[in-house]
């Protein structure tokens, strides 16, 4: 005879005040099997969950339902007290009345009503559970990095730190990511490169850390400590091992008239390419598009300068596969294509540009080398204006309904750049707030205005038009002095809003993890559980969750680090229990189940069994590993003889609760 | 039967995934989006545990709506089963039609953790459906009726 | 044909290549015959049948016959052949322990379509010319031979064989068939109409059991029906939900795997189109995943146990024909 | 502030004013800007705030062009357009006093008088 507890929570006034807790805790009592029904405060307290485990040991419970928050919350907390009283913690079950009940209806009455039959449903249910026992399965000790930019980076650097491989994919020919084009960091104003270098540098030289530069995540297989993933090294025409990054190739291809993607297009770079002094691993990459010899083969010249042999126009994409026991996403972010803001002329006019490509023009490795001239005739703007908010806080299909949050930051750090260095130049900002928090952060935009003199102007601009004198005008109203403005500027600067990679989003598929509708991650906890996927050993670092600056991500990346190695340094892992299995004096051994499995779970045995009428059959029959099984369920559908059920979530157990909610 | 009446009270019965739906149903609590209390949540691992059996027994018992909530097609926390889902619930729900069973007793949706907007939209408008049929008259088990 | 047939199975059960023969046997009318096994070359020549009447599919018998010890020679059809394929393909027969002979198809006749014109006693049936000449108690009787073939045969999907060892006669090819018209039919009609017309069919189903037991894509070592843990065991109907009930979740359970033989309709005794329902399925998955044919091959795929990224919603339901 | 007056220019509009999040562009966009005593983001503001009589009476509600560059624009979605003449239009059906009846207006018609004016006409002056 089952003996099942009942405790209903009060969440405070979370739930007690749209449902009447003290009637759902009474009409509970009278189900069958419930020998104890009970209402307090807060339950998930110390105090509420001794009385939970009072109550199991005094009344040999054999069964437990809480009537409370989302099991996503505290299912695991309740199990655990159970646990810690010797009860198995897999005989628990929650009744979801506050997210699901309280928090959504008004009306006393009916929501009363409601957080009864939920209850019921969870009695009905609890009938039927089973105790379970958690497997365990092994760790594989080795990490990746998805992604080389300093989330990588520094992700990486502290998983090695602790002793462990980490492996980080990155499809540039380069790590640095977006930070390596950055010319100087707010609010110190120190130059990007001479902190980012340093790292690359350790990250190549740590011998725990391998770099696959130019490649790609191609296939994930496997779970939390045993992910199998493979990965394709795009063919860079170059022997990695053998190329000494000397640059003499690069000096000498004729093919010098491809655009520059690390000066974001502003100038142009050759066919065979390293993109940066500091690029790591300084290796040079032949672009198949542009080189001559891969096109129509016809050239050689670099094969012949190169004095290590490292040429190798044969070269193929090669794959590689590799066990990890976590993945670290850092896949990071990108402005979004401005070509649909015509009234910012942003494909109209040259010196109309984006802030990352005015952090190219300001570098003192970019095209200008480090003077800022006009793209278009190569002199000094006098007059520069900035546009806040360009794509971003949209609520269109143009742009994003996000705020990017680094565009206020670095716009004071630009203008102040551009007034120091040109203080003959007027920078105009139009605004529409100025976000600054952060350490240190409003300090520096005050510092713009004040000491900088940049002028600040609450409104937004409608329209720049490039005029024939090669000025530009920028036509924009002024809040606060209710005035419309036409400036006179000799350069835009949009401050475009970001996104995230393009290739997150198969990435994330690849991975099960999930994304919320603008491609950013979606974190285990939007609080709680910030660096996590909600998919077991998978971890987010840096801008692939949310706009983020830099020291905003390497904290991040730093987390995601921490909670990575928080599950390398573990042995084997414990087993989610709730998983398949087959009956197998029902299985039919039809391959159904099979063919429907993700994790390749299930294998085929030939077994003897003695039949009905004494006489002895082999016969085919399916097992499940449950190790691999994850419990998605689609075998126990797919069965037609239904040998398959899932523990915690069996066809039984299920239709108590249809049958419950519909009584 | 009185298929206007306002004041039936459908009994809706909604399956949704641990990992999209039911974490985008917390979020319509959390977000204190309103949506009937006719609808009684079912947690599944994924969409693709619901059982065309399970979706009968609901109307066998008394239910008037079924309504399958999983993750987006592709964002599948286990990969795929959503597809499978949505093969088997377009194939019975088409048999169901075939048999004469009212189209909007039964419905499929992809909400995701983040759609908590969409999940009260979405269980506002289908009781709302459901309510206009009136009561499961075709697919129930008259021993099942209540009184 | 029955002479040859007979003559072949002889030759090889005498040269060791099989241990027993299944096939029809007459029954104690002219028009029941009846699927049997064979051992001896005494038994065929004394009862093995091969008439108009051998519309039995015999494939289903193999899931416990090629388990038995000793190969068996089975008489496959063209539709057949389709099951066996099927089987095989769910590792429901051992395929090494068939001999499979391929022998031409139907149509084959339905006593019950003879009965219907009042015809009575029969003692014996011939066909002449597409005439039948019905020999009764009461004497001769005629009708054309069309008007009495078996509703399956009516819509042949194939006259094509997809596995044998060897071949009695010609092998045909694949039909053109009309077989989804009364689908298409029912599709069109509104949704109280087809409401009404499958409640007066579902509704004389006495749960025999006779479509689940002849279904050779039934073959579960225990029916969900008959298994009081599945939670829909059920021996007999007692409420029109349950007769529904039975039909949808038969249906479904061989969605994918029907190989549209047709012999659910054929035992009805009640004369219930419960082919319908499997073609629905059928023509379904046909319009919306691609054309597939169970059983044509034993590799491919069930499209139920398949998807693409880019399959319809089901909301596509609301697109298509009426409600 | 006019509760009623609000509602209607909400509802004919159809605009949902709450979505503006001041940014001006509207009022940077606008062609008009110098002849209007009320800018284009300005009407959003005071329509919100249900000041539309400051609106009705005001000059600047004849001064729109209708250009649609505001909405065009909006990275919110907000419309303010439809709002100038929204109130526009509440400006019109205020003057009650100078309707036509139906049958006065043949009598007006001449060969001359282009058909978007006899249906601007209609639209102003008709009840």
């Amino acid at each position: 005879m089952q003996r099942i507890g009942v405790f209903v929570c009060h969440c405070g006034t979370n739930i007690a005040a749209t449902v009447d807790v003290k009637a759902v805790a009474e009409a509970l009592s009278h189900e069958p099997g419930v020998v104890i029904s009970q209402d307090y405060q807060y339950m998930c307290s110390e105090s509420g969950q001794n009385l939970v485990k009072d109550a199991i040991k005094e009344h040999k419970l054999t069964g437990v339902v809480v009537c409370s928050c989302s099991p996503r919350m505290h299912e695991n907390t309740f199990r655990k007290a159970a646990a810690s009283v010797g009860l198995n913690p897999y005989l628990v079950e929650i009744a979801n009345i506050r997210e699901q009940c309280s928090w959504i209806h008004k009306d006393i009455a009916t929501a009363t009503d409601k957080a009864v039959i939920l209850g019921k449903a969870a009695v009905a249910k609890v009938h039927l559970n089973a105790p379970l026992t958690a497997g365990e399965s092994p760790v594989a000790k080795r990490a990746l990095v998805i992604g080389g930019g300093i989330a990588g980076i520094q992700t990486a650097l502290d998983i090695a730190e602790a002793g462990f491989d980490v492996d980080i994919v990155e499809k540039k020919s380069t790590i640095g990511g977006k930070m390596a084009q950055i010319d100087k960091t707010f609010p110190t104003l120190d130059c990007a490169a001479c902190i980012l270098t340093p790292k690359m540098v350790e990250a190549s030289q740590n011998e725990h850390i391998t770099i696959h530069s130019f490649s790609e995540v191609s296939e994930v297989k496997g779970f939390v400590g045993n992910f199998t993933v493979t990965i394709k090294k795009k063919a860079r025409y170059v022997d990695e091992v053998k190329c000494t990054g000397c640059g003499a190739c690069v000096e000498k291809c004729p093919m010098k008239k491809v655009p520059n993607e690390f000066n974001e297009g502003l100038d142009n770079r050759h066919a065979v390419y390293i993109p940066f002094a500091q690029a790591v691993p300084k290796v040079a990459t032949i672009d198949p598009n542009y080189c001559m010899m891969l096109k129509n083969g016809k050239c050689g010249i670099c094969s012949k300068v190169c004095t290590a042999g490292a040429i190798d126009y044969k070269q193929q994409d090669r794959f590689i596969e590799q066990k990890y026991g976590a993945i670290i996403v850092a896949t990071g972010f990108n402005p979004i294509n401005l070509d649909k803001y015509d009234e910012f002329a942003y494909n109209q006019c040259p010196d109309v540009v984006t802030s990352l490509e005015l952090e190219r023009l300001m570098n003192a490795a970019g095209p200008n080398g480090g003077t800022l001239l006009r793209p278009s005739d190569k002199t000094h703007p006098h007059t520069i204006v900035f546009v806040q908010c360009v794509g971003s806080r949209c609520d269109d299909e143009k742009g994003k309904p996000y705020c990017s949050k680094i565009c206020c930051m670095y716009t004071a750090k630009h203008a102040m750049l551009i007034r120091e260095k040109y203080p003959d130049t007027e920078v105009y900002v139009f605004y529409i707030d100025v976000r600054t928090p952060g350490k240190n952060f409003d300090e520096f935009y005050r510092r713009a205005v004040e000491q900088y003199n940049v002028h600040y102007i609450k409104g937004m601009v409608g329209k720049v038009t490039p005029k024939s004198d090669g000025k530009i005008d920028v036509q924009a109203s002024d809040l606060l002095s209710n005035e419309q403005l036409h400036i006179n500027a000799d350069m835009v600067v949009l401050a475009a809003a970001i996104e995230p990679d393009k290739t997150a989003r198969p990435l994330a598929t690849m991975l099960t993890t999930q994304m919320d509708t603008n491609d950013f991650f979606t974190e285990a906890h939007p609080k709680l559980r910030p660096v996590e996927s909600a998919t077991a050993g998978i971890f987010l670092s840096g801008a692939c969750q949310g706009p983020k600056d830099i020291p905003e991500t390497v904290a991040q990346a730093s987390a995601a680090a921490a909670k990575a190695i928080g599950l390398l340094v573990k042995n084997s892992i414990t087993c989610n229990p709730c998983v398949a299995h087959s009956d197998e004096l029902l299985c039919n051994g039809c391959s159904s189940c099979e063919k429907v499995c993700p994790y390749g779970a299930i294998t085929y045995q030939d077994k003897e069994f003695r039949m009905p009428d004494r006489t002895t059959a082999i016969r085919r029959v399916a097992s499940v590993n449950p190790a691999v099984c994850q419990g998605c369920g689609a075998c126990t559908v797919a069965c037609p003889s239904g040998a398959m059920d899932l523990n915690g979530f069996s066809n039984s157990q299920i239709m108590a609760e249809v049958d419950a909610i519909c009584k | 039967m009185q298929v206007n009446d306002n004041n039936f009270q459908p009994v809706i019965v909604a399956f949704c995934c641990n990992w999209c739906s039911y974490a985008g149903a917390d979020l319509s609590g959390t977000n204190r989006l309103n949506y009937p209390t006719n609808v009684k949540i079912i947690r599944v691992p994924c969409s693709c545990r619901v059982n065309p059996m399970f979706i009968l027994r609901a109307f066998q018992k008394g239910a008037d709506g079924v309504i399958i909530c999983g993750c987006h097609p592709g964002d599948c926390h286990y990969t795929s089963g959503n597809y499978y889902t949505r093969r088997r619930i377009t194939l019975l729900y088409s048999m169901l039609d075939f048999l004469g069973i009212e189209r909007n007793r039964t419905r499929l949706e992809w909400v995701s953790a983040a759609e908590g907007a969409k999940f009260a939209a979405t269980m506002q408008q289908f009781t709302e459906d459901v309510r206009k049929l009136g009561p499961n008259r075709r697919l129930e088990d008259l021993r099942c009726r209540k009184q | 044909m029955q002479e040859t047939m007979i003559k072949r199975a002889k030759e090889l059960l005498a040269d060791g290549t099989v241990s027993r023969v299944i096939g029809w046997k007459k029954g104690e009318f002219a028009y029941d015959t009846t699927p049997a096994v064979f051992e001896t070359a005494e038994e065929l020549d004394r009862d093995f049948a091969f008439d108009d009447f051998t519309a039995a599919n015999v494939s289903k018998y193999l899931v416990k016959e090629s388990r038995k010890e000793g190969k068996i020679l089975a008489f496959l059809k063209p539709c057949d052949t389709y099951s066996f394929n099927q089987l095989i393909k769910e590792h429901r027969v051992i395929r090494e322990n068939v001999y499979i002979i391929g022998i031409p198809g139907g149509p084959k006749l339905d006593a019950e379509k003879i009965k219907a014109k009042g015809i009575t006693g029969i003692l014996g049936i011939k066909n002449e010319n597409y005439t039948l000449k019905i020999e009764t108690l009461y004497g001769t009787e005629t009708m054309p031979f069309y008007e009495a073939i078996c509703g399956k045969c009516e819509s042949c999907k194939s006259k094509k064989h997809v596995i044998y060892d060897e071949l009695i006669g010609e092998d045909g090819d694949i039909l053109d068939s009309n077989r989804f018209d009364t689908v298409e039919k029912l599709e069109n009609m509104t949704a109280q109409e087809r409401f009404d017309f499958w409640r007066e069919q579902l509704s004389k189903c006495i749960r025999c059991n006779a479509c689940r037991n002849v279904c050779p894509a039934c073959t579960c070592e225990k029916c969900v029906f008959d298994n009081p843990k599945s939670g829909i065991e059920n021996k007999a109907a007692s409420d029109s939900f349950e007769e529904n009930l039975f039909h949808i979740i038969r249906a479904f359970h061989v969605a994918g795997r029907c190989t549209d033989c047709g012999e659910c309709s054929r035992v009805c005794p009640q004369n219930i189109p419960l082919h319908l329902l499997n073609r629905k399925f059928i023509k379904d998955i046909n319009e919306l995943y691609g054309e597939y044919q169970a059983g044509a091959d034993t590799v491919s795929r069930s499209p139920i146990t398949d998807y693409t990224p880019d399959d319809c919603e089901p909301s596509v339901v609301h697109e298509r024909g009426v409600e | 502030m006019n509760k009623n007056l609000k509602e209607q220019v909400l509802r004919s509009s159809g605009v949902n004013v709450l979505k503006c999040m001041r940014c001006g562009k509207c009022s940077g966009t606008c062609p008009s800007y110098d002849e209007m005593e009320y800018h284009p983001h300005q009407f959003v503001y005071m329509v919100e705030k249900g000041d539309i009589d400051t609106l009705m009476n005001s000059n600047s509600v004849y001064k729109c062009l209708t250009c649609f560059a505001c909405v065009e624009r909006c990275p919110r979605g907000v419309e303010p357009a439809k709002v100038v003449e929204a109130v526009r239009l509440a400006a019109v059906r205020q003057q009650g006093s100078n309707h036509l009846s139906p049958v006065q207006i043949p009598d007006m018609l001449d060969e001359d008088l282009p058909q978007q004016a006899i249906v601007t006409a209609f639209r102003k002056y008709a009840k």
